[in-house]
């Protein structure tokens, strides 16, 4: 074996720098380096040390360059950072740039016949691995050696920043679901790297993993896995949809736990239909919704586009189903693999006409599993669809999490009628009429088909319609519906999900947001902290957007929205919701495709406030 | 005198719904009359049906039968997705499903072409007159090539058969019929309603306000002096299975009946006009559409019957217990469920 | 002929009233009343009336009930009049109903039949024609008898309010285009109502018609064919459309105007397309103007919510192609066949992700025709579809107006290189690419397909794409993209048309409103000036909101905001785009799905201000 | 040495695009390689031609043929109307249009059945490989009865057949081709570009990522051993005419061999191989594709031809110059005609 002994970085060993530190593997997708990185991941969680992984992945199937970025943190930091520490740069197309990146200090861990061609820098360890003659020690089949080549980089990241080889085993073997011949193929790759490693490297940088208590009794999943866990535990029946990244991995999830909730039989109880596009999509679950059941489908930007149509006829003949918009970057198809918000008022008003669409807006893995199951409970509640907004970030990267809650509260089926409820309701208010609103709050009594009861039957239609459902064109039923309608987005403001809100610091300043910006938001806060810049926090969960919200807006008396899209979408709804002067209301919106980092917050806020 | 009843004591104008805005004369609104007819005959329990459109003049007519069934009138060229939801809800209602030659023909292809694919158990009655009525008289896409409308000047187009691709789309039970012929279409709309599957009947009911001209194929005068049945079809109940030797005698020859099974037991019966067609033969069923279309002949009855392929319900292997029906109990599973999920989640 | 006397009602003759006073005919639909109708308002017009028309129809063809209202007025006010002092009552249906809404001293015109079953006021004045008695003297052949039976209130109306019999025959001349037959036909039942009318009745209103010389000049149409006619002085050459009310009788327009664009040997340059949906319409336009075409189509609610993908897509690829709105009621299928001006919103934000639709308003017919050539002009320009929103009130009734302007600007192709324009391009700034900014106008250069130069080519997609129009993922690619686009927004925002301001008064009161709001606004602020509250005036024609609209809303203390649709649509999005104080502006919002009356602005704007 | 040219002084390389971006082996990179040959050896110019797609692995690769041709990758399932505007707005255009069986075969079913109606004259290419390559692997529309995939299990409904839809739909050029066999698809690439009509051609293009296990029949090892070609295929450009009766002699015996004249003179000669397939007759056409389907046999070739129907510039009665080349005089009408306009609509 030809190997060049490594040259010695000019940078000399500082502080060693402890679970504090992040990566960004650079590979192909298609390469296999999907299992690598998960394994990484994994085992830094069973050391206890909280983590997060988010994929940067290309939009083809082969070939082009993703990240994978893993950022450490002791504190519990799991927002992104812009900026990464270590560097496995195993692309040779973008290993260049990927070097450029580094901060001076950084480590580049890169194969050697990468470390060739790329520009080296003096301020930066390098670490270069031999794979293709690693490769030629093993007995990997060669229909797998491509695939499991990448599992180099993780015996030389195991041996230069100590994660335990058994540990990563028995990742290995959680992986492979038991089973011990993968897991044993892939760790003798590890092995040998970790080995070679050991033998051939001098370490040059500070950083390193150490055991720590980080996470126990956590967990760490993708939010779509969350949501679909949810949508199980909320009775979904009924699942409608059409592939699309990033969305694809929600139904997936439900296909994966959908055993969950079989009978003994091995029969379902709940129904999954690969429709032929999203519009059918949306049809199939406003049927099963307006039948009784409980309905969903999952879809992304060009999804909800071309649900609009039947987004309005729900919203109007008050047909509960549940629409997850894993949302990705926009306008048109955009960048189907990058995350973003920027669906958030398109979504709002989806449908042509005077309609707002109920919306709820998760903003962590605990509340994708509780929005999945609450959803059903509040569009049966409201007879309306329900919209929950996810993102790419949030729905196909790993998150670290408490575990969740069971659902505290029974199944809420709304105010639907059986057989003898009809005639109840008959008995006290002389008839029953499908829209008449008996308890004030907007929401009407419904009944399903295949009640038996001679007057359960009506008839469902987006055209206008008098409380009992009868066709109207007058123009006195389409108001009296409309204002009534005006009345149950009042009931949902404040039955929907309140905003989280930590008012405690009695500062000046109010940071508004939603969704996944969460975790850079609460960091950045800490950092501003640290500067003496005390700073209060509102997260909006849902749409309309709850009367609370105005009332921090007005209890502070400068206030930033902070959302990642173009337009600063949030600000604008929380314009619209205002008639009163919010003139002290800026709006900070980003739209990179990348998550939110606290970085970019805290320059960016301090800049306008400074 | 009282009115008559059916066997639940129940008097037809207890199946109709409200009154009909259609045009008088309205070829839709016989459809209607003969969807009345049958459910009162055969007896059906309302409160286990749903009837669902999509837009247009055929669209609207679920408003005017079965006022004790629920109904939903969706979307344009959207029926099916909704249809497939509440069957996918609740499997045991039945369902009759009213769409236009605009409604599946257009804007609807693709759901009429994969609702077949997903063999959907539902009676799917195209009621076809070649225009779009509601929107005033433009061509449909199942016009007449060469045909000169008054606004909107010559179609230039093939028309498109529905039939004809029900059958390719893989329907196993396809009809066509002229809404003038009530017999006839009471008599499918019977066979399709005992049916296992998706039951396509394109029924050719004109327009008398746009497309009722002579030269017209969808018209009345055309359809008068051209339907070619292609069968007389009789349906023979389950509880009248037993008759079946004994009426193989008569006017006919053994050779010329054909009885056809459905799913529930009963028998469509077929006494053969002068031509051989046989509807379980999928070539003759695609060679005598094909035929008409470039002939022009107007052949009616069934076209095309196969033993039905599971329906949707079926593959998705389903609980008994219909969906929308379920209780908590089904629809979400235990605590100790969730815990060990979370457990097996764990860092350790 | 045992025909009744009238029984002489309690009011009697009082100031005569003339040319100032609205008349209602409640009919059925399907019944040839349109004729009937037209002809009543083509003969004021003619009379030198200012008048209008506008029709109530049902979401049928045949047999329901239709009301169609004229007003003449002789001050030259078209608003729709809450209340017709005269209503032909010739629907047993809504007859009862019809009579009711009269006010003191009104006239009822009815049929003998009806009047046996209708209620009686004492308190107007009725008049009974015996439209079976009649219709069996004339030699009607029985197949046009129904259709005809109407012509008896023309009859009637004419010798009751002295509508000259042979100017009715002009107009029925013209009505059926120079065709003596059918004109006599009518004539002839209306001679015999007006004969019998002159002989049985005796006229107890004060209502009368007269010359007068307010319509020289002008001219009369529907929006809809004015905006056809402006397409085709636009230069459109393909329309792709999918048939829907109110938005059919558009393209009806432009194929009744082709011929105007046909060659010497009849061929067109005009191609219409039936689509068979709405999205293949979309879909059929954006091709074309991607080919280099000018391309159009017209549609309504549902169908703007199919084309919601296609628009996005249009958007970002930056396509030009002109897209007709012509709002009817939703949400959903709605009140297919009345007003409203519900889709603003969710036309302007049309797509997800980070999308602004460009919007044109029109508010009369002068602008209809004029947006209807200069909306090409401008998607040329500005490289992006654009949005005519007009409606239903606008599209499909008679208008009165001043004749159009002929195109004062020849034809604007915006920024498209020809082979030899492409090499200058090239030689000035070294190379070309189709998202080059080299302006700072946001708007690039783009080639269309047929170019015959080696460089002419690109690639044009929903996806990311760097200037040069490649593929691209990258972040920095993207931002600069949108902020291109944002920019592009900017230099629309005051090349679109500039709002109509009437800033004279020097009032605190500003009216804010667009499209056909105009005519009642400008009634209802004639009747507040009455009253001594002086009022300014802005409406809004186009969005992104120019300017000029901020300045008015922060140069007066109090504003309103009127506007025919529920939510208060444009008021949002003035909040929207006003990041400062604008507390002082009030929603005046309708929503009922008739037509604005300026008795409405008149009653709310003065509660809220009183 | 220089590399060769063809008759327009360009090499090969300069009908190719960007690098594909598609995996290594996939079936729809070979069909961009035939047709960057197709196009150099026709010596076509770059300028006149457009390429359209959906989205989806097949559709992303008109970027990497004719580079110097204006190219749009429009929305998943709609590349037939964008094609039928931009071929209105210039109908001198010639289009290679690309989608997938998941583009054409479920979101797109409507719009690929619907301009195939109006015959807009392009080439459509399906690139059929049973999957959802893109969004990894899930059934298409296309895919096996009884196939079974790891992660999405059984597939329990009928494949769709798009040629045979094709067919019905009333498409006059109708072909299935293989990827792998270079040959054929270049033949039938080169005759349908020379088709005055909508081209349909439906070629089994196997996703090796997804897709590719002999159980298949979209897969490379089931193409590789069960295509059956239907002819041996060759074109004899407008130029070759007379040759034709000289080559009726050589292996092949009258009757063998059959010639398809185009619409621009040339022809496609077919000669048989064991089978007796005529693509002019329409029953056989069907025939041929039902049971292939029923008995899963891989017949390729030219399906089925028919002397085309107007194409839709045609029937729209358009002027000669290109929609998108008039000038400002055909745009607008003149000041006189407008005021004259005006008069007419006046009072008086
Ligand atoms: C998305 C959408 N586009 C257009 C329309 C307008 N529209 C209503 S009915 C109809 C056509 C109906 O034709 P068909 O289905 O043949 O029914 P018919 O009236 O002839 O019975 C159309 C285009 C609509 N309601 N929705
Ligand atoms: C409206 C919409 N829905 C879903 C998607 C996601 N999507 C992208 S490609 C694709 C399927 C592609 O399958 P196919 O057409 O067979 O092409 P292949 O990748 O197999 O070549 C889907 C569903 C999308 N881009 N747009
Ligand atoms: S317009 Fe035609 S289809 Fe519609 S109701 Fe009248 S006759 Fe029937
Ligand atoms: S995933 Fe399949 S279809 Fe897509 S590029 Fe790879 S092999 Fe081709
Ligand atoms: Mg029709
Ligand atoms: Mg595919």
């Amino acid at each position: 074996m030809a190997i060049n002994v490594q040259s010695k970085p000019k940078v000399h060993t500082r502080e060693p720098v402890i679970n504090d530190f992040a990566f960004s593997v650079a590979t192909k997708n298609g390469s296999g380096s999907q299992t690598s990185n998960n394994v990484l991941v994994m085992s830094l969680f069973r050391m206890g040390i909280p983590v997060n992984g988010k994929n940067l992945f290309p939009s083809n199937i082969k070939g082009l360059p993703t990240w994978y970025t893993i950022r450490a943190s002791k504190d519990g930091y799991t927002a992104r950072k812009a900026i990464t520490e270590i560097v496995v740069a195993y692309n040779d197309g973008t290993a260049t740039e990927d070097v450029a990146n580094l901060p001076p200090g950084g480590v580049c861990i890169t194969t050697d016949k990468i470390a060739r061609v790329i520009k080296q820098r003096d301020d930066i360890s390098y670490y270069e691995i031999p794979v293709a003659a690693l490769m030629k020690q093993t007995d990997v089949p060669s229909a797998f050696r491509k695939l499991v080549e990448n599992m180099t980089y993780v015996g030389a990241v195991a041996k230069l920043f100590d994660i335990p080889l058994d540990l990563i085993y028995d990742v290995l073997l959680s992986n492979f679901k038991g089973k011990e011949k993968p897991a044993k193929m892939n760790h003798d790759v590890i092995k040998l790297a970790y080995d070679w490693t050991a033998e051939n490297i001098e370490k040059t940088d500070p950083y390193r993993f150490e055991r720590m208590d980080g996470t126990s009794g956590k967990i760490m999943m993708t939010g779509n896995d969350a949501g679909a866990l949810g949508a199980v535990f909320g009775g979904v029946n009924v699942v409608a949809w059409y592939p699309i990244t990033p969305s694809t991995s929600f139904v997936d999830g439900i296909i994966s736990f959908r055993h969950l909730r079989q009978n003994e039989n091995k029969e379902n109880t709940i129904a999954i239909v690969q429709a032929e596009d999203e519009l059918a999509a949306a049809g199939i679950i406003t049927g099963a919704g307006w039948a009784g059941s409980r309905a969903l489908t999952s879809t992304s930007g060009p999804g909800i586009s071309l649900m609009a149509e039947f987004a309005g006829l729900a919203y109007f003949a008050e047909v509960p189903a549940v629409f997850w918009n894993i949302t990705r970057m926009g306008p048109s198809t955009g960048l189907p693999t990058r995350t973003s918000q920027g669906d958030l008022l398109f979504t709002h008003f989806l449908g042509h006409g005077d309609s707002r669409q109920l919306c709820l807006l998760p903003g962590n893995l605990k509340e994708a599993f509780e929005f999945g199951w609450k959803s059903f409970d509040l569009a049966e509640a409201l007879q309306s669809p329900v919209f929950v907004i996810s993102d790419l970030d949030l729905g196909m990267n790993n998150w670290l999490s408490d575990p969740f809650d069971y659902p505290d509260q029974p199944i809420d089926r709304g105010k639907v009628l059986n057989a003898a409820q009809l005639q109840s309701f008959i008995d006290e208010h002389g008839k029953w009429g499908r829209y008449m609103d008996v308890d004030g709050d907007g929401v009407p009594y419904r009944t399903v088909p295949g009640t038996n009861h001679p007057f359960s039957a009506y008839f469902a239609r987006g055209t206008g319609h008098d409380v009992m459902a009868t066709y109207s064109e007058r123009s006195d039923d389409w108001v009296e519906n409309m204002h009534r309608l005006s009345l149950k987005m009042d009931t949902a403001r404040e039955m929907l999900p309140q905003p989280i809100i930590e008012n405690s610091s009695g500062s000046d300043i109010g940071i508004v947001t939603f969704g996944t910006n969460e975790d850079a938001v609460r960091e950045a806060r800490d950092w501003l902290a640290n500067d003496g810049i005390q700073t209060d926090y509102l997260r909006v969960r849902a749409l309309p957007i709850a009367s609370a919200v105005g009332d921090f807006i007005h209890s502070h008396k400068s206030v930033f929205v902070i959302e990642n899209n173009f337009d600063g979408q949030l600000n604008q709804l929380l314009h619209i919701e205002s008639p009163e002067d919010i003139s002290h209301v800026r709006s900070l919106a980003l739209g990179d495709g990348l998550p939110m980092t606290p970085s970019w917050i805290y320059e960016n806020l301090k800049e306008q406030e400074g | 005198m009282p009115p008559r009843v059916n066997q639940l004591g129940l008097s037809r104008n207890e199946y109709k719904g409200r009154p009909s805005t259609l045009c008088p004369g309205c070829g839709h609104d016989s459809i209607s009359n003969q969807i009345i007819s049958i459910a009162y005959e055969m007896g059906i329990e309302q409160h286990n049906f749903i009837k669902v459109s999509g837009i247009g003049c055929s669209s609207k007519t679920p408003a005017y039968f079965l006022g004790g069934s629920h109904g939903f009138n969706a979307l344009h060229g959207r029926m099916p997705s909704v249809v497939t939801g509440a069957l996918l809800a609740n499997k045991d209602l039945s369902c009759i499903a009213v769409s236009g030659d605009g409604d599946s023909g257009s804007i609807g292809m693709g759901q009429f072409k994969h609702v077949i694919r997903r063999n959907v158990p539902f009676v799917y009655i195209i009621e076809n007159n070649g225009v779009y009525g509601l929107t005033k008289g433009q061509f449909s896409a199942t016009a007449d090539e060469g045909q000169f409308l008054k606004y909107y000047g010559l179609n230039e187009m093939p028309p498109i058969d529905l039939a004809l691709e029900a059958v390719i789309s893989g329907a196993s039970f396809v009809a066509r019929s002229f809404s003038g012929d009530a017999k006839q279409v009471q008599a499918l709309l019977q066979a399709a309603l005992r049916h296992h599957g998706t039951a396509v009947l394109d029924i050719i009911s004109p327009c008398v306000t746009f497309n009722n001209a002579e030269t017209s194929t969808k018209s009345y005068p055309y359809g008068k002096d051209n339907e070619v049945p292609l069968h007389e079809i009789e349906i023979l109940a389950p509880d009248y299975v037993h008759a079946k030797e004994e009426i193989e005698v008569g006017d006919y020859e053994a050779g010329d009946i054909i009885d056809v099974e459905m799913h529930d037991g009963s028998f469509i019966r077929l006494k053969k006009l002068d031509n051989d067609h046989d509807p379980r033969n999928r070539r003759m069923a695609i060679d005598v559409l094909e035929q008409s279309l470039r002939e022009q002949i107007f052949s009616t009855g069934l076209i095309y019957y196969e033993e039905p392929r599971p329906t949707l319900a079926d593959t998705e292997d389903l609980v008994s217990t219909p969906l929308a029906r379920l209780d908590e109990g089904s629809l979400r599973p235990s605590k100790e469920a969730f815990e060990g999920l979370m457990r097996g989640l764990m860092a350790g």
